[in-house]
């Protein structure tokens, strides 16, 4: 089988194993930690062999995540990541893709290649740090900023309404949605580790403290609100999983846990299956190709 | 010139089939062993609007499409005005009429050879016959074989059927009935079949696809546009049969993103595009240059700035291929001739990204998008597939070693023991950053110097032209050269003391060469089809010589007869 | 040098008050009616990591950061251990001791002085209170002007309570004290205090927002980047104090959008980034070249190429400033040599866009980003503020009207009559379609040539040096040139026959200014901070000049005694 | 009032003197045809004075569209016409602001731009042209192509999941929702007329054939399919709107009417609170700005 399962339980690695040599290089109580043990942890109970992983970010303190795991990975551009991803997965489709970045890298300026990976269902899993803020850049407003926030760039208070992750990709087809709060690692553990089983794109919003610079999205504050997926919701619905998110949106409170799950063959089937149609191999004849253009 | 080597224009409405009455010509003439060398304009818009078909047919080697056409086919009334100006003594003028949109006020020495196309498709009962007349007449009229003609168009329309061929055969006879009824009053007539060549005929845009074909291409990232599109429409056809990928992203930022992916999971990979793609693309092609993952970008020149003038041909984008980037981050740029250079200069391209590990640029231009050209057949096995240099397993990995020819191996995830960061950020040698004044220098140098040895194991810009000291040299470079090889032809059978220089590789610039070039020449001239004078300025800016600039941007190629009054004005 | 142009280096952990020290002598001795001049390195990390503050303070005019410091204050042993290799006979070496977290073994000559600064702050039970210690001892060492310092901490804690203020102040007492209890060993000290000078100190980037505050901006799109993030941040403090507008995008390609859509509407309007934000405007800069739309842009400068050295000082995005877009599409482009052009060429550079309608990129770099200097206080009044040309209701409208002068006036919309499209297609005068050889070649010389008079409008380059002959003259750009000044006094007074040209407006390039320098000079020396010589190869290019680069590119800027050197170096 | 609303009934023009003297360039039978009457008669119902209105557009054949019309204009890059827009708007709230633009252009290259005219909420109005093809560049999949279509790049069929316009928008906080097929040009009118007056962003998806590239999306496709919006919807309540077009989708039917309203302050109201509150005015001192910085 030519995808990336097969590189499942193949490693028995402690969590702590997949740590690389280099050091995070995050604030204290930075939620990014929580987040980053959460893959650990994920990647360990998977048993996932690191050499057939490609870890890609952006820009941002989210986006170092790459360089603190053991893998293949890559440090690309600021919003760039799913993209270059999408480049990676279907080049290797027995790779495990999996990205990491920031609410800005992935909203603001990565918005636009969004909608694609999922409608496409890139076999990835993307996970968003969602701290509400541009950590890297010293604290402006990002697209998840509440509009109360105060922020570099908006000393007067915010002016815009924020987006909510898990609704847009929910509404672009992913087809693996879930949310966790980055000071509950085991439950970040168990919804990456799914993403990462799932076949398809797989999208895991993750709210993570950034005390540097967001003074009113504290991990306190986020602690008070979550609230976790009910055990009916009719996980291959997506519209359930949305009226969910918005009900509880309206409550003033975050919804946590696997919200969405279905398939959908994947854009590297679909490819597969174009080379099949046309009887495509690596010792195709290449000049019958080349005949076709005899006058 | 020998009349044998003759150019024909046809132009009507699009949609009236003016381009299909040109590819006829050109099928029929190729397989009757001519060359054909084609070039088109488009209507701007979609539908309707002004189309023309020129094709230059010789049985000798063509390099452009001529200074101007000797016979001229007009299917309407638009077309004749649109024209007129260019009709000379001795034009042979052919056009629909009786019964057509106008009457031509002819100027004097025209051989006006008048065809009922309308009235005759009319009478057919099929209005898209129009062509078939127009193609029995200019068949008769100018030595068009007919036997590969009949053979191309039973090829063609028997596929649709008995019944469309037979009356697509109808028209045509009838065309060429009308035409025998007319007294012959010019002399132009296309040479006769030779022994058939083994020739393909194809358009420059296909012939990149090709090139990538042959070349060996995983993965291509397409976005549609103008004039580009071709490219990407060629390689979707053909490289699920090599089992590679293509994939429509939301944009050229996509388009590079995703090549720049592909490659790092160690896929030879490209994308094609003209210049707002590319002037989207700079900052990705910085990441693609630092953190030294190849990327072969194609781009097809059109008119600029901005939108432009999309369908037409310009060759202003080398400022943007060669500095379009943040920081320092020189590449490699390539320019092709003709089609035959866009097969094998794609395959090659390919190979210099994967060796460099680099972006390389090739450019290539309007004129040659939608030309068709016929070209000895490629062989398949012709072309050398040079892989990126890998790891060997050897010692502890790491992905920017300091070599000696300053490239380091790569490996493809899932390579045990390379696991290693590739990152756009600042360096050491095995990826994690470093900012220190020293790795800075150092990584720089290993970046920029690495692609040098190029300029000498690149094949030396060819020469042309009379031997030992010139008048005047020049410098051209993209599908300009062609339109010089012929007016060299000319001045130098004038007696004129010529010479001229084609580079193809365009950074890092082969400076010995010119210097050596222009060493020889008294003056340079470079004429290029942008308004800056681009190539002249690297000229200046990189080499002693004091360049020339003849510029010219009209949205039109040169014509070889420009280029003779060029140098015969400035050698005065 | 004299003793009392002094140069102090603190430096320790981020978060330790480095910035705030820096800070505090900066005011202290601006309000002491003395100049500064400050270089700052941030941690590449968010918090923690090595943070440095240098302060330059002279009585007279400063033009850089200096070749080297003077005094050092190291907080930890890390800061220390980092400019070890820096101490050299003769350097005061302030340091935290006993009870810090190092002892320094000292190269001999060097003066140290012993300052429990972690210890008395832990006594006080306040540990931020580390740096009050340390500028007690600073100031009474090295004649830091008490009693201004003393007004500087009092309008900064008096805002936070009575208490705080005390507090800070006993600590300042107590490093006083300990300060006093130690031999002074060298002579390096502050300037007296001198009348006050009426002056402002501000950032270069700061000062950028202040120029555009004054320049009557209307409209500012943002995207946060480094180093370029605090211009923005100025300007959305104070545009809704004149009614204006700061919207932060969701990219840069977004924010240059932005600005094209506002200025269409007729508002003055600019963006500021970085390499990595100028590469995505390419495009979109294109536009609002080929629709003659006014934009800014500031593009501070950092280490490249692509995510580079993201906090570090580079001058290496010359080639993309002027050839960064598709096609032929020159703009006018600036650079700043220090804080005051912040201010000044800003307001300039909003009038030159708004003039010329084009667009207008301003160079400004990482070493001024973050530099605060004194300046000489602004006038509000001071600031010429040139509109567009509008149209005045004569005739028939058409935006694109070929003048004399080849600017056509422009119509706000809701101007009767004056209905119109501005379009990044080839146009005709009225803006619609037109694609024509002679319209696209008359449109291009246009939309080109209309900005070659800001060659000689432009107020010529600075000279500075010997008169007549010199044996080498010296070409700066950017923050290099107050480099530079400082090296001219210095091999002038040696009696050195140097002089040097200080070239602000970068494109078009005034040849003839070049040219006659460069006359009198046997050699021309261009040192600019990037790899590949980006201004030597413009020189090369458009002028007759043959310039020695001098590159440098470790993420830090020249200094004094680096250029004496080199042109002691050529010139023997 | 500072808004566009004053421009209003301003003129007593018809239709089609909203003209402008350039004739547009599309095929026969093209559904942009029926857009654009649409606009012609909701400029002329609401009596828009076209000196104050300006019209933007993108890159493609339904980017052409400004031209056909009497206002201001700008013809700006493929997928950029909102961003220009938000300039436009910001810079001068009194205009009415209008942008055309194709499926191509507006979710492909144009996505990233979307969710933010709608979150922010800029008082424009945004025409989608849906042909569900790129028509300029000659028919290649765009991302409302149906998975089946063969297209230019995409010789042996589709592979990529089309994405729903109005879902989007409706995810993004549009305050101004409605769809409509180009064969109905009153329709398109009233809806167009609506978005108009709307403060806020408004949003109007058309239906439009392109019957030289697009085969399988016809004039006649498109007609067997609407069905309108029912009148019970709950027109402020933008989970309705959604839950109706998905409900719609399953059913193979294309929703249209007017699917979405709401009130929310625009951005440019935003700015102008903040000028208000720190006393902003074009006789501002700047000097006390500039004395801010003495030492
Ligand atoms: C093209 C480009 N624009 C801007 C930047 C500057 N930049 C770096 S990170 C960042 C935002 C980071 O915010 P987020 O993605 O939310 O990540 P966080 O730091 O909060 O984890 C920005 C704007 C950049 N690196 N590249
Ligand atoms: C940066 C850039 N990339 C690509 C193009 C080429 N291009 C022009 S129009 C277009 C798509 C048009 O499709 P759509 O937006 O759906 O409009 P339609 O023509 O179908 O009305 C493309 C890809 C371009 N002009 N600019
Ligand atoms: S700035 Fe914020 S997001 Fe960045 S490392 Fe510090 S706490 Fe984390
Ligand atoms: S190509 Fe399609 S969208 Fe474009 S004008 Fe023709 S029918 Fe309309
Ligand atoms: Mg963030
Ligand atoms: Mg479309």
């Amino acid at each position: 089988m030519n995808d990336m399962t097969q590189h499942f339980h193949q490693v028995e690695m402690k969590p702590k194993e997949f740590k690389s040599e280099v050091e995070p290089v995050w604030c204290p109580g930075c939620g990014h930690y929580g987040v980053l043990a959460g893959m650990y942890r994920a990647m360990s109970e998977l048993g996932l062999d690191p050499n057939y992983t490609v870890n890609l970010s952006g820009i941002g303190c989210s986006s170092r995540t790459p360089y603190f795991v053991q893998s293949y990975k890559m440090h690309t551009l600021h919003g760039r990541a799913g993209a270059v991803a999408t480049g990676t997965q279907l080049a290797r489709p027995d790779l495990a893709v999996i990205v990491t970045g920031g609410d800005g890298d992935g909203f603001s300026i990565g918005g636009g290649h969004m909608p694609h990976l999922a409608r496409k269902n890139i076999n990835m899993t993307y996970i968003l740090m969602d701290n509400r803020i541009y950590g890297l850049t010293k604290g402006q407003v990002s697209p998840t900023s509440r509009k109360e926030m105060k922020a570099y760039t908006t000393p007067y208070g915010g002016v815009e309404e924020p987006l909510d992750p898990v609704l847009y990709m929910l509404t672009y087809g992913a087809t693996y949605v879930g949310q966790a709060f980055a000071g509950n690692p085991k439950m970040c553990a168990s919804l990456i580790k799914g993403a990462l089983e799932h076949q398809g794109f797989s999208f895991v919003n993750i709210f993570s403290q950034c005390p540097t610079f967001n003074k009113i999205d504290t991990a306190k504050y986020f602690k008070g609100l979550v609230v976790d997926v009910p055990d009916d919701l009719e996980l291959d619905d997506s519209s359930s999983a949305m009226a969910h998110v918005q009900q509880v949106n309206r409550q003033g409170k975050l919804a946590v846990g696997l919200l969405h799950q279905s398939q959908r063959t994947t854009l590297d089937q679909e490819m597969a299956r174009l080379v099949k149609k046309v009887g495509g191999n690596a010792e195709y004849d290449l000049q019958k190709i080349v005949d076709l253009s005899r006058p | 010139m020998e009349k044998s080597d003759l150019v024909i224009r046809v132009a009507g409405e699009g949609g009236e089939g003016i381009i299909s009455t040109g590819d006829f010509i050109s099928a029929a003439c190729a397989r009757a062993g001519l060359e054909i060398y084609t070039f088109k304009t488009f209507p701007a818009e979609i539908k309707g609007g002004y189309a023309m078909y020129q094709v230059r047919i010789s049985a000798n080697h063509i390099h452009n499409q001529g200074d101007t056409f000797d016979v001229f086919c007009a299917f309407n009334g638009e077309a004749y005005e649109l024209n007129r100006h260019l009709l000379t003594p001795g034009t042979a003028f052919v056009y629909d009429g009786p019964g057509g949109d106008f009457e031509p006020d002819l100027p004097d020495g025209v051989s006006a050879y008048p065809i009922p196309m309308s009235a005759t498709a009319k009478k057919l009962g099929e209005k898209r016959a129009k062509n078939m007349v127009a193609l029995g007449a200019l068949s008769h009229l100018f030595n068009i074989n007919e036997e590969t003609l009949i053979r191309v168009l039973s090829d063609k329309f028997g596929k649709k059927g008995e019944k469309v061929l037979a009356k697509n055969l109808e028209a045509f006879e009838l065309g060429k009935g009308f035409a025998q009824a007319l007294e012959k009053k010019d002399s132009w007539r296309v040479a006769d079949a030779k022994e058939p060549k083994d020739v393909i005929i194809i358009s420059g845009n296909e012939a990149v696809g090709l090139g990538a074909i042959l070349g060996r291409l995983d993965f291509f990232s397409a976005y549609p546009i103008t004039p580009a599109t071709e490219v990407a429409k060629y390689v979707s056809e053909h490289i699920p049969k090599l089992g590679g990928t293509l994939i429509q992203a939301e944009d050229e930022i996509a388009s590079i993103s995703q090549v720049v992916g592909a490659s790092y999971a160690g896929k030879r990979s490209m994308t094609a595009t003209s210049g707002p793609g590319l002037a989207l693309m700079s900052e990705m092609i910085g990441m693609s240059f630092m953190s030294e993952t190849p990327a072969l970008i194609v781009d097809v020149q059109r008119g600029g700035p901005s939108t432009g003038l999309p369908t037409k041909h310009e060759q202003s984008d080398l400022f943007l291929a060669i500095h379009g980037a943040h920081g320092d981050a020189p590449r490699i740029v390539l320019s092709v001739e003709n089609v035959k250079d866009c097969v094998e200069m794609t395959a090659e391209a390919l190979n210099l990204a994967e060796k460099y590990q680099t972006p390389v640029i090739l450019l290539s231009d309007g004129s040659l998008a939608f030309s068709t050209q016929t070209i000895p057949t490629p062989k398949a096995d012709q072309f050398e597939i040079i892989q990126r240099k890998r790891w060997d397993g050897d010692g502890e990995y790491r992905r920017y070693a300091l070599t000696e020819d300053l490239i380091s191996p790569m490996a493809d995830p899932g390579t045990p023991g390379a696991m290693h960061i590739a990152t756009g950020l600042e360096h050491g040698e095995t990826g994690a950053p470093r900012y220190t004044p020293e790795n800075h220098e150092t990584m720089h140098r290993k970046r920029i110097h690495k692609i040098q040895p190029l300029v000498d194991e690149y094949r030396p810009a060819e020469r042309d032209g009379v031997e030992g000291q010139a008048t005047v040299g020049i410098i051209a470079w993209g599908s300009t050269i062609g339109v010089v090889r012929e007016a060299i032809e000319r001045l130098t059978a004038a007696g004129q003391k010529v010479k001229a220089l084609y580079p193809k590789l365009l950074w890092p610039m082969p400076v010995a060469q010119y210097e050596a070039f222009a060493a020889e020449c008294d003056q340079i001239l470079v004429p290029e089809v942008n308004f800056q004078g681009q190539l002249s300025h690297f000229l200046r800016a990189e080499t002693s010589l004091k360049p020339i600039p003849y510029t010219i941007c009209g949205g039109l190629p040169f014509t070889p007869a420009m280029i003779v009054a060029k140098v015969e004005e400035i050698s005065k």
